[in-house]
């Protein structure tokens, strides 16, 4: 151990603020980043099972493409 | 029908030599230009500006003047030909001679080279014509103000060819003139220290044979291989028109 | 039977996510004149730009006279002409200008004959006004000059029609059919009712499954 | 060899060996890396020149030498890209691009608090600080033009042909900045120049940059498995995949 006492430590004869301020980015940054990284797995994971059990459902239904028609779409006046 | 009688597939040899084809996309490039005079006059417009900008914005002292004369003109320059670069494919991409530029049997690169030469010839070349005058205007001696003109004579084609890159990389993006700036400034660091570095040791006294030829050793590598990288972007971007 | 000079084998091309055609394979033989049909968004004017060597998000094979293209690039390219959506008119510069240009890496021409050019596609008298006071059609035809000199055997036309009046279409088909007589091959792609006497088609979006 | 060439670039084959390999690569990492910061911050001896200050190190080294070994790994990515047209290098450099930013940050930031109670200003002007600034643009710019395309081949290749330009331009980006420096002002500061480290200091340091490095895979493993979720959609191991809840 190179420091006395654990506030020894943590003071670091003065540099302390900076080493921690360092460490703390560090730790912030690199950890956000992992913690974010894996949420995005989790929610496009999520996305695509939402997805696929949509595409099931519409294929058990039988939907059809209709054809291109351009007849005018009746606006009600009220 | 009569299939016998057809034309003759022509052996590979372009019947036109790559060099007249060069010729071609160069005088076509100048003489759009002189159509719309407006357009060249405009970087020169600029440089001019945000070389004024600095006495107005920080001091007008000979002193400060005299030693970050050369960087002011270097940056100066550097923006406008940053500012020019967007039209160099730009309207080419939007009328459709690029696709007919890529389909022409002669060595793409070789076209965008003729075709960032007359890039240069209209923005870089003025740039440089212009440079002692605002030289005097920042006080910088006459030893100083020849050697800026020309790091800047040597410097402003490795501007074109390297900006040609980032202009074929972001052709029809939507923000493509500022994304062009992101991708090209820090690939210009090079030029622009060793550029206002070789004033300053004018400056001082030293001798600059060494740096100057390290510059042309910057325009040698910026020619060959430039174009092939624009080339590789082109095609890239065109594909996905 | 004569030797086709472009092959299409097995193509497959997938834009945005959605597949345009797959299994596409097809020759186009000297000699013929073929039309690329299909409604909006089926792939087109995409399959033409993969013929002419502008897009290459593709898979498959191209051969060039019976060898891959991409070995034979250069000859490719000489050889084939293509002229599309933008044809590659300059707004600043004059019809005989742009012709000019256009034609200048590809054959030597001499000004007298770009000129007869012009004045075939009726542009004779605005040889020399700037190109953006002509009407589309009219830049369009400066584009289609290059029909009447171009010594490719292979064109690759998209569009052509458009923005041309009555008459002038009639005219081109005429031009195609002759040039087809002559033994070139022309593909093209147009929204009107071509119909020429021996006349190939490729029929895009028919029955391409979506699903993979 | 062709064979296994090909293997490597199946994002399905990709898919499995990442599940299996990422629980190992976090814990090692994880492990490597708290045993390098622990030692370092607690146990190494006192810089006799900078004092504690110096123990920035043990991130401010790391954190800059994977960030530009990240860079060097992509533009490696690209010529995979351009020439073979494999699909894993194009999911690769997309998903490591942000993580070389956030570690060039982390390097600038470590470095410039490291600057304040060493050199007493945040910022110097310092040859490897701008070049790890400039190193930041190039990533930016690289992420930036990537989110510009809407294809995603197409800005893989755009994005392939910038870093390439990038890495032919980063040495001679470097030999300007050091000549540059050098110009501007005689160096007297060295950041991390000693002559000789002794074992207590430079053990830590190798510990936690091999545990950022397995982290930095830890991290490349999983957004390169979102990238493949997103791209493989329509195929159907991947729907088999994710509907058996595996993933």
């Amino acid at each position: 151990m190179a420091f006395d006492s654990f506030s020894a430590f943590l003071a670091m004869e003065g540099h302390g603020p900076y080493v921690w301020a360092c460490y703390g980015v560090f730790a912030i940054l690199l950890g956000g980043l992992m913690i974010w990284s894996r949420r995005r797995h989790r929610s496009v994971l999520a996305e695509c099972r939402r997805r696929y059990q949509q595409q099931d459902q519409r294929a058990n239904k039988g939907q059809t493409k209709t054809a291109a028609t351009f007849t005018r779409v009746e606006v009600s006046q009220e | 029908m009569n299939a016998e009688v057809r034309p003759v597939i022509k052996p590979a040899t372009a019947s036109v030599g790559t060099l007249a084809a060069m010729l071609a996309v160069f005088s076509r490039d100048v003489r759009v230009a002189f159509r719309q005079r407006q357009d060249l006059l405009n970087p020169l417009l600029f440089f001019i500006m945000v070389v004024t900008l600095f006495p107005l914005g920080v001091s007008p002292e000979v002193a400060f003047l005299k030693q970050s004369g050369a960087g002011i003109l270097w940056v100066a320059a550097l923006l406008s030909v940053l500012l020019s670069l967007d039209h160099l494919f730009r309207h080419d991409f939007d009328d459709g001679t690029l696709e007919q530029l890529i389909l022409q049997p002669q060595p793409l690169f070789l076209l965008i080279l003729a075709k960032t030469a007359a890039h240069w010839v209209l923005t870089g070349l003025p740039l440089v014509l212009l440079a002692p005058v605002l030289g005097v205007m920042v006080h910088l001696d006459g030893n100083s103000i020849a050697i800026l003109c020309l790091t800047l004579l040597i410097g402003t084609p490795v501007l074109s060819l390297v900006g040609a890159i980032g202009a074929a990389l972001t052709l029809g993006l939507r923000s493509a003139g500022v994304l062009l700036s992101l991708l090209i400034i820090p690939l210009y660091i090079p030029v622009l220290i060793f550029g206002t570095g070789t004033v300053a040791a004018a400056a001082e006294g030293a001798p600059v044979a060494g740096y100057v030829a390290l510059m042309g050793a910057f325009l040698m590598l910026a020619v060959t291989l430039a174009p092939f990288a624009a080339a590789a972007a082109l095609r890239i971007s065109l594909s996905n028109s | 039977m004569s030797e086709p000079l472009l092959q299409a084998v097995d193509l497959e091309c997938e834009r945005d996510a959605r597949l345009l055609f797959q299994n596409l394979s097809f020759s186009i033989l000297p000699g013929t004149v073929t039309r690329v049909e299909g409604p909006n968004g089926t792939g087109k004017t995409t399959l033409l730009r993969i013929l002419a060597g502008l897009n290459d998000a593709w898979s498959g094979e191209l051969l060039w006279c019976g060898q891959a293209r991409h070995q034979n690039r250069e000859s490719f390219l000489r050889n084939t002409l293509y002229i599309g959506h933008r044809p590659g008119i300059k707004p600043l510069l004059t019809p005989l200008e742009n012709l000019r240009a256009l034609m200048a890496p590809r054959q030597p021409v001499p000004d007298q004959v770009l000129l007869q050019a012009l004045a075939g596609t009726g542009l004779a008298g605005y040889e020399h006004v700037p190109c953006r006071n002509l009407s589309a059609g009219q830049q369009r035809r400066v584009a289609l000059a290059r029909l009447l000199i171009a010594d490719e055997p292979l064109w690759l036309l998209d569009e052509v029609f458009t923005a041309i009046d009555a008459a002038g279409v009639q005219a081109i088909e005429a031009l195609l059919q002759q040039r087809a007589a002559e033994g070139g091959a022309v593909l093209v792609t147009t929204h009107h009712d071509l119909d020429l006497p021996g006349m190939k088609r490729i029929t895009l979006g028919g029955e391409v499954n979506h699903e993979r | 060899m062709w064979q296994f060439f090909h293997k490597l670039g199946s994002p399905k084959w990709f898919f499995g060996i990442a599940t299996r390999f990422m629980p190992w690569l976090l814990a090692a990492g994880l492990l490597l890396l708290a045993a390098g910061i622990v030692w370092g911050l607690g146990f190494a001896p006192k810089d006799y020149l900078q004092g504690n200050s110096y123990r920035i190190i043990f991130i401010h080294v790391p954190t800059a030498f994977i960030a530009q070994s990240i860079y060097i790994m992509m533009a490696s990515a690209a010529v995979v890209t351009l020439v073979w047209r494999m699909k894993l290098a194009d999911v690769f450099v997309k998903a490591i691009a942000p993580v070389g930013l956030v570690l060039t940050f982390l390097s600038l930031f470590t470095g410039a608090v490291w600057g304040k109670p060493t050199w007493g200003t945040w910022w110097v002007w310092d040859a490897r600080l701008t070049s790890m600034l400039i190193l930041l643009f190039l990533y930016g710019g690289a992420i930036a033009l990537d989110r510009a395309i809407a294809d995603e081949k197409s800005a893989a290749r755009a994005v392939a042909v910038l870093l390439l330009v990038g890495v032919v331009n980063i040495p001679i980006i470097q030999y300007s900045v050091e000549w540059w420096n050098t110009l501007h002002q005689p160096s007297t500061f060295k950041l991390t120049e000693k002559p000789s480290m002794p074992a207590e200091m430079w053990v830590p340091l190798l510990l936690s940059v091999l545990g950022l490095y397995l982290l930095f895979g830890w991290l490349a493993c999983l957004r390169m498995k979102t990238e493949i979720l997103i791209r493989e959609q329509k195929t159907r191991w991947v729907k088999e995949l994710v509907l058996a809840g595996r993933g």
